[in-house]
Order: structure tokens, then sequence, then C-alpha cells
């Protein structure tokens, strides 16, 4: 039975509930992971909750104008576009969010449009670390973009189709259907892409605590501070349930969906441990270099 | 040659940018800021992502300790002595207590020359381990710093095993050390080199074999080799653009001209060769301590007789000990005019060119990024300049 | 006495060449021609790497005795150059062109010492203190105790002994009677 | 603590160029309530588990934080995790001794720092001087400049001394005690004129809440 409007607003809340403590705790899990790589026991994985009210709970704030408070508003609002109109999990009425009202197109959209709000937000703080920060992440962006946008481009011509439900609907039937199996070309560009889109070394030249300490979100503190991590859980679920929808099969439950996604960010977490950081100029040479050529071979794959 | 190496900018005088042009912009690293050794500052003028005029900044831990000394006695002053450097307080110890037994005509006990030069080498190692930490740190590599911090914390183990502290050991006094060896300790010495060394081998494939950081430090902060006299560069630094100077072979203090090394020499001169460098040298360090625990006296006195150290005299005269610590030349320069408290001590930190006047110049046409992992790759020290 | 020390004698004047240990000496010189020798050690006589620089307050002769530490690495031995400056006016010419990293020994004379040396770079800049008010700080009629005192607040209970009559009262207390 | 409010500082943004002025606020911090009962027991209890100290070695006293923060003594595990700009951290851990030139930046830091905030002060010479009781630069006690919550002593204090002294802190922050930030802004005028009688440079802009 279709749910109506209000119930599906209601289910959606629901999802995005599920998402933002699915997130936080992958965010928790994988600080405990990293510490285990370096011999550490590692902080609780309820930490992310402790640190999202200690922020909020902090009683004065320091504002840089109207389009400084906006930032986060925006980041927040790229987290929660992007994860709306992505179907978490394939088939699901609760998890289908708004998927049937948007594309892929609008999904990238999503994606980017909470980092340029940010941008703004953060050039307004004043702060020289941050506007460094903001000119870096703007320029890795519009570099990994490409692989990105170019493994997209072979999905969406492998499918025929720019819903996200029928490229989830496209591979359901096993391993072989997926995208790894069928594009393996796209899915490294994506993976690749991935690793700068998080901001996971070698690619964390945006917030380089020994450089520009630490970078655009410098200035932001308290609540602000606390809407920018809630929305670092929602843009990471969302991210990972992209990638595993395009590329990894979707998911039919919720099962599938926390192993998928987990051993996707995983992968991130892995590299991230085991390389420093690129310079912002040797990050965009990286992504126009193999990754770009591997997208464009993808999508050569993916017409023929 | 490796290839992007940095223009080389000869000596010159300093030319200061138009800052009213509003082609550059002014800003400051540190002292508050996680990308500084120490508590300094630089003040960097960058046009683009390029840096082109840098100040230092230093005196955020200027206490005085070159006055203090001069209100205390001989032996007041040796607490205080190793609070000047404090990666690596023994050398501080060694220098003082050096200078102090030449001015006053001590001969320490064969036992002491080799605890000593086992405490120096032993300090040599954990500050490198901390160094390296901090090499990888500034180009965003935590895990190393995670490893190679607890292993010095092992060295430190091993210190307070020896001398009851963990930082400030306070254990090379004048006349010899404070205290003789525990029973096993040298046991617990080889198992810790053993172990030390294995995770310097993991440190080795993750850190020197890696891609990233091979692009990232290649070429970055060349020294050229005829710098190091005209700025007076010492130690690694200097070893690494190839001049072969180690205090430890040239002036063969202690118990060195018995042991058998070679001072590491490196080419390239640049991060990378500086880091490669260093960790020959903690292998270096691993190898002599073997080698004087394998030597050393198991008896003996440790420690010559002094007179009362609150009517300690020493006679007048001037002297300057110098050893060769992580970072180049540590020296004390000690003058006594016959009194109880000394007339004079002036302390020659490596830093203090390197920090300052290299820095300065090597950071003129550097990536804003790589400003923090070129002030590690010179391993500077702020206390040593400002003391 | 050595070659280098007949040398220094006879072109700059030098006296009191004094072999400290067998790979140190020392060597006095005039003020006025400081930059000469320097230049002459450097260049001519080997002494290639400039240890340090500073200076000892002679409060009782009303002098500054500056200390130039040299060192040749190739012949493995050092060289300690003295030079007096009058305490009241004390100017001493730059070597900051011979060395590279002599100005910032320079600029912490100067604010250490008072010891001006016109021409160094930065030279009257702040060193390592900033605002301060009080005469140079190392000269030996600077109490750093009693500045200490009267500027900064003191936590009370805390008590300093004099160690001789400490250690006399504690080891031996029926003599100290 | 009344007879402490004696000399009103200025309050005036002196040693700005006047352009620069603007900028920067002239008005005193004010002291902010408390919420009531288990909801405020509730907000301190997370205040006190995730605790992010300001990145800033401000003496020796830093060096013992390095083992701490690695995988020896492991502070993450108490919520503890360092952090590189003061607008985001709730810690400020005072590596000893404090010379006049980084007094000022840690007054600045401390400023900017978001409250509630807490100080935990390392080494004997942040409480009476220690080893340098008669520097002509380093002050001899941190509480005159700005409130202290915990004070370690020792020289240096060793990591087991320090995660004794966090567990403290946490201990006074769950029992409301951790009102530094308050403290600060009731007897700003106290505080204000003991910096500055030892700050003679302050060259730089007084407030920025």
């Amino acid at each position: 039975m279709e749910p109506t409007i209000i119930g599906r607003i209601g289910y959606a809340f629901v999802s995005l509930f599920v998402i933002t403590n699915y997130g936080l705790l992958l965010i928790g899990s994988m600080a405990r992971i990293s510490a285990k790589v370096q011999g550490r026991v590692g902080q609780p994985v309820w930490q992310p909750y402790i640190d999202i009210v200690k922020s909020s709970a902090k009683r004065n704030s320091i504002g840089h104008g109207a389009m400084f408070y906006l930032g986060p508003v925006f980041r927040l609002a790229g987290g929660v576009g992007t994860y709306m109109f992505i179907p978490a999990v394939f088939g699901s009425v609760l998890f289908r969010n708004f998927s049937d009202s948007g594309d892929l197109l609008l999904v990238m959209y999503f994606i980017f449009f909470g980092q340029l709000g940010m941008a703004l937000g953060a050039g307004e703080g004043g702060h020289p670390y941050s506007a460094i920060g903001v000119s870096r992440g703007l320029a890795q962006m519009t570099a990994f973009e490409v692989p990105f946008a170019l493994s997209v481009i072979a999905v969406a011509a492998q499918y025929g189709t720019l819903d996200i439900n029928a490229i989830v609907a496209a591979q359901q039937g096993g391993f072989a259907h997926w995208t790894l199996a069928t594009n393996p070309l796209a899915v490294i560009a994506a993976i690749v892409a991935f690793l700068g889109m998080s901001g996971h070394n070698p690619f964390s030249v945006v917030i380089a605590p020994q450089e520009i300490p630490i970078g655009p979100p410098t200035e932001y503190q308290s609540n602000l501070l606390g809407m920018l991590q809630t929305n670092r859980a929602i843009f990471n679920g969302a991210k990972l349930v992209l990638y595993m929808n395009l590329y990894f099969g979707g998911a039919t439950n919720i099962v599938a969906m926390v192993i998928k996604t987990f051993l996707i960010y995983f992968v991130n977490v892995f590299v991230g441990q085991a390389f420093p950081r690129l310079r912002t100029d040797q990050s965009i040479r990286f992504f126009l270099g193999a990754p770009t050529l591997v997208g464009i071979a993808s999508v050569i794959i993916a017409v023929i | 040659m490796r290839r992007e190496k940095q223009r080389v900018i000869p000596p010159a005088e300093r030319a200061t940018p138009d800052l009213d042009s509003g082609k550059y912009l002014v800003m400051w690293q540190g002292p508050q800021h996680p990308g500084i050794t120490g508590n300094m500052s630089l003040r960097l003028v960058a046009e683009g992502d390029t840096v082109v005029d840098c100040e230092t900044h230093v005196g955020y831990l200027h206490r005085g300790f070159e006055k203090l000394m001069e209100r205390r006695l001989y032996m007041q002053n040796f607490p205080l002595v190793c609070r000047i450097a404090v990666p690596e307080p023994d050398f501080n110890e060694y220098c003082y207590a050096a200078a102090l037994e030449e001015l006053a005509g001590i001969v320490i006990p064969e036992k002491a020359v080799w605890l000593r030069t086992l405490s120096l080498e032993m300090m040599r190692l954990a500050s490198f381990l901390m160094w390296i930490g901090g090499q990888a740190g500034a180009f965003g590599h935590g895990t190393i710093a995670q490893w190679s911090v607890t292993m010095r914390d092992y060295v430190l183990d091993l210190f307070e095993e020896l001398t009851g502290g963990r930082i400030y050991h306070m254990y090379i006094i004048p006349g010899g050390v404070r205290g003789d060896v525990p029973a096993g300790f040298y046991k617990r010495v080889l198992e810790t080199m053993a172990v030390v060394e294995k995770n310097l081998d993991d440190i080795e494939l993750v850190m020197f074999h890696n891609a990233v950081f091979k692009m990232r430090a290649e070429g970055l902060g060349y020294i050229p080799r005829d710098w190091v006299d005209h700025y007076g560069i010492t130690g690694p630094n200097a070893r690494a653009a190839g001049v072969a100077r180690d205090l430890r072979k040239d002036s063969g203090y202690l118990a060195y001209p018995r042991l058998d090394f070679q001072p590491i020499v490196g080419t390239e001169s640049d991060a990378y060769e500086r880091a490669r460098l260093r960790l020959g040298e903690m292998y270096q360090a691993i190898d002599l301590i073997r080698q004087i625990v394998d030597m050393a006296p198991k008896d003996g006195p440790f420690r010559e007789r002094l007179p009362n150290p609150l009517y300690w005299r020493i006679p007048a005269g001037e002297t300057y000990v110098s050893a060769e610590c992580t970072r180049g030349e540590y020296g004390f320069y000690v003058v006594s005019d016959g009194s109880d408290k000394p007339r004079r001590v002036a302390v020659r930190g490596p830093s203090y060119t390197h920090a300052v006047s290299v820095m300065e110049r090597l950071v003129r046409g550097v990536n804003i990024a790589d400003v923090a992992g070129l002030m590690v790759s010179l391993h500077t020290y702020p206390p040593e300049i400002e003391r | 006495m050595n070659e280098l020390a007949k040398e220094l004698a006879g072109r700059y004047g030098a006296r009191g060449w004094h072999d400290i240990r067998k790979d140190l000496a020392s060597v006095e010189v005039d003020a006025i021609r400081i930059r000469d020798v320097m230049a002459y050690l450097r260049d001519e006589a080997g002494y290639g790497h400039l240890s340090f620089m500073t200076a000892i307050d002679n409060i009782e002769r009303g002098a500054f005795t500056l200390s130039y530490a040299l060192r040749d690495h190739d012949a493995r031995r050092g060289l300690i150059v003295h030079a007096d400056v009058d305490r009241a006016e004390p100017t001493v010419d730059s070597i900051h062109l011979l060395w590279g990293q002599a100005w910032t020994y320079q600029r912490e004379m100067r604010e250490w010492f008072g010891i001006d040396f016109p021409g160094s770079p930065r030279v009257d800049e702040e060193f390592v203190l900033e605002g301060w008010e009080g005469p140079p700080m190392m000269r030996r009629d600077f109490d750093s105790l009693a500045y200490s005192d009267a500027t900064y607040a003191e936590r009370p209970g805390r008590v300093t002994h004099d160690p001789a009559s400490h250690m006399r009262e504690k080891l031996y207390p029926e003599a100290a009677q | 603590m009344s007879e402490k409010k004696t000399i009103p500082a200025p309050l005036a943004n002196e040693g700005l160029p006047p352009e620069e002025r603007g900028l920067f606020c002239d008005a005193a911090p004010r002291e902010y309530e408390p919420a009531r009962g288990a909801w405020e027991r509730f907000l301190n209890w997370a205040r006190s588990e995730s605790l992010w100290l300001l990145g800033f070695g401000t003496g020796c006293g830093a060096i013992e934080l390095r083992p701490l923060m690695t995988s020896r003594f492991d502070m993450y595990r108490y919520g503890i995790q360092p952090r590189p700009t003061p607008r985001q951290s709730s810690v400020f851990v005072i590596g000893g001794y404090a010379s006049v030139k980084t007094l000022k930046r840690i007054v600045r830091s401390y400023e900017q720092m978001m409250g509630p905030k807490f100080v935990l002060a390392l080494g004997s010479c942040t409480i009476n001087g220690g080893m340098y009781w008669d520097s002509y630069n380093t002050i001899k006690r941190i509480d005159q400049y700005i409130p202290v919550d915990v004070y370690i002593a020792g020289c240096m204090p060793r990591p087991e001394a320090l995660l004794a002294g966090f567990q403290e802190l946490k201990r006074i922050i769950k029992s409301g005690g951790g009102e530094g930030q308050n403290e600060y802004a009731r007897n700003f005028d106290w505080y204000k004129a003991n910096q500055k009688k030892v700050i003679k440079d302050w060259n730089m802009p007084d407030y920025n809440w």
C-alpha cells in the first residue's frame, strides 16, 4: 500500500534518524579501528554522541555575521538533501526516502551544495586558515569530481537511466550483476574519488591540522560545531549508501546495508592510516591523472 | 639529483615584500599551532600558496637560565641545566659536568665514562624516536607518531630504572654519575633495544617506502653544502649535505674513541635525506648501546669524591665543552671567577642557527603546506634558542 | 706559542694566547679590530665554523668581554677570541656578513647586555623579551630576584633557605646553636 | 572573592590601530547561569566525558602530553582528545612555567575558548614558581591571571599524574564545580589588572568573545 505524503515524511524522519545514529556509530567504530592500527585502545564507540552533546551545551558562542551561521545550515541541508533522494534499502517503504522524486543528478548536486555553502560560511569567519582551507577544499573538490562524474556517467550509460532505484534494480540477482563485476573500472575511479571526498589521508588537505589548523571549521564552535558533527554523520552515511547503490548492488535489508557501507568506509580508513597527506597541488595532479583515465576507460566500456 | 629540487637562493640581504600592495597574505604560524615544534612562532608572508618571507619569533620559553645560574652555587645549577632542552636533557648535564670537571681538574672513573656514554646514546635514541613521530605527523601521518613515541616510552622506562626520572634524569653529575647500574639492567636494555629495532623496521617500511612521504619530502628544504659553514649548521643537517662532521668522532669525548662507528653521511640534503639519515642514526645508536653494554666495566667506582658542594670553589678560568646531540653541536661555555658561583654560563644550542637563520632562509619559496614539515626536518627545539 | 698566535699577534696585535686544553685555545684582541680578525680567521686560518658568540659582564673592570668561539673542523680544534668593550658605551662592529647566524647572536647581545652592533639586521628588535622596561637583564647589576619579587605575585607559604646555613642546622643542630 | 575587586581595568582596545578597533569588542564577558537540576547534571556529565585539549604546548610540560596522546597511555580512552583551535577546545593545559610573552598568548587563547572552559596547570612552576622562583621572566602563580581548576604538582608530572589530574577534573565538572568561566567574568577587573601589571606590551586586542 502506498503511504500518504504525511506518512512518507514521517518515514523519512525515521530513516534520517536511523542514518544519523548509524553514521555516528560508524565514525566511533572507525576511530576505534584506527586506534587498533596505532596500537591503542581508542575512544568509546559512543564518543561522537557525547561530543555533540558537549558542543551543543556550550554556554556562549561567537558569530561573524549571517553567512557564518548559514554555513553549517547549508552543509546540513546538503547532507540531508543528499540522503533524502537515495533509497537506503532497496524495496523498503521505510527507507525509500524520496528517491523516486529525484535522480542521480540531483544527488550529485546536493553533495556539492553542502561544501559550497560551507565555503561561503567559513570564508566569513575571517580567519586566514579558514580561507586557505576553503580554497584548498574547492580546488580538490573540482579535481576529484572529474573521476567521480566520469564514473557516474559510466553507470548511467551502462544502465541507461539516472534513476537510482532503477540502477539498483538492474543490479539485483547476485554478485555478477553488480557494477563491481560488470564495470570494475568505474568502481575503481569512484572509490579513489571517494577517498578524496571523505577527506581521509592522503587527501585530508582541507582540515590538515599541522598545516592550517583545522581549515574551514577553525572558527566554528558550540552549537554550530555540533551541527557540523551531526552533518558529518549524515553526510558520510548518505555518500556510503549512494556508493553502495551505484556500485555494490544496493541492499535489500538493513543488515546488508550496514555490512556493505561499513566495508566501503573501512577501505577509506585503512588507506588513511597508511599514508601521509598530499599537498593540494599533488592531490589535484593525482586525481586528474590515473583516476581520470580509468574513469574515461570505464565510460568507454559502458558505452560499447 | 632529485627532481623538483628547490631553487637555491644565494645568501644575500633579505628583501622585504611590499605588504601594502595587497598581493600578500600575512599569517602567523604559532605559537598556538600544532604544526610548530615547541613554542615559537613564524610570521609568514605568503603570495598565493608560496611563502615569500618569514620572520621567526622566539622567546616564549625564555626563563633566563643564564642569569639564574649566576645566582646559584655550582651544584645548585645542576638540576637547572637539564631543563634547558626537554627532549634530551642529558646533553646539558654532560656538557655542564664536563666543563666543571675540566675547570676543577677532576678525572672521572672509568665506569662513569661508560655510563655517561650509555646515557647519552639512549637519550639520542629517545630523542630521535620522538622526532620521527613529529616528522611523520607534520606530513599528516599520525600512525608513525603513535608507534615511535611508545618506543620512546620504553627507552624512558630504562632511564627510569637507571636514574629514577623519566624526563629529567639529573644523572650525569660533576664527578661521575649519580648511581650505579641496577642488577639485570643491561639485560633489559638489550631486550628493549630488540623491541625498538623491530619497530624501527616497521617504521622504515611504512614511512620511508611510502610514495606519498617521498613526494612530500623529496626536494623539500635543500641545504647547499656551502651553507654549512656559513650558517654554522651541525649535526644530521650538515651530514645530510655531505659534510662528515660528528663531534663524537672528531672530539672523541667519553668512550666514543673506543666504540666502533662511522658518521653517516648523506648526499641529497633534502628533508627525505635528513629523515633517512636520522633513521640510520637510530640504528647506529642501538648498535652503540649494544657495544657499550658489551664493553662497559662491570665493577669499580662510579663517582669521584667531590669537595663539599656548598663550599665548592672552582679556580678561575673558562672552557667550552661541546657534544654531539641529535641536532648537532651542543655546548656549554663556563667562565669561573674563583668564587662558588659561575661567572657566566652560555649555552650553545644547535637550534639557534637551524631554527632562526636557516629556517628563515629555507622557507622562502616553500608551499604553506610544507612549512611544518620543513621545520621538523631541521629538528629544532626552541628552548635552547632562548634559554 | 704556535704559528697562528704569532701571526695574529703580528697582524692584529693579539695577545694572551692561552691553551685551555689540547684542542681549545683563547686569545685576546682589540674590539676595534674584531671584524678583521674574524675575517682572517675564517678565510685564512681555517676557522670556518662560528660556534657561538656571547659576552661576559666584567663589571669590576667596567668592561664587557665579548667571546667568539670558532672551530676548525678539519684540524679539530677550537679558538675563543676575546675582546673588551667599554661598559659605558658598548659598540662593536657587526660580523653578520661573515656568518649567516651572527646577526641573531648580536640581536641577543643587544637585548641582553645592551651592546650595540650598528648595521646588524633587526638588531634593535626585541628578541626573546616583549615589553621589557627594565635594564638589559644579563648585566650583573640587574637583580633578578628583586625584579621578580617586585613584579610577580607570590603564593604565600613558600620558604627559601640559604643552603649552607640550612644544611648546618639540619645535619649539626648542636653546632648551629 | 569579594576583596579581589579592587582596581578597575580600563576597557579599551589599547594598542590597536584605530581602524582595527571596530573588529574587536570592548564589552567585558558576562556570567552564564547554569541550567537547573538533572539537565545540568547531564550536560556536566557530557562535558566531563568529552574533554578537548587545546593543542598549545606552552612549556616543557607539553612533552608528557605526547606519551599521553599515544598508545602507551592513550588518553582517548577517557574521551580526551587534542584540538588545534581554541574555539573548539574546552580544556587548557598550561604546560609548566609561563613566561610573560607566553602568558599574553595564554590569556588570549583562554579568552577565545568557549565556555564552560577548564584549566589544568601542570608542574610546580605554575603553582609557586618552582625552579624559576627568582626568574625575571616567568610568573609565579598562574591563578592570578586565569582561573585554574586543577593543579598537578611535579617537575615534570608523569603521564599517570596527568591522567589522575584529568580524572579529578572530571569529578569537579560532574559535581558542578567547573565554573572557571563565570569566575573569570565575575572577577574580570581583578584578572585584567593583574595581567596588565605583568604584561607591559599589551599590543593585542582586549576581547573577542
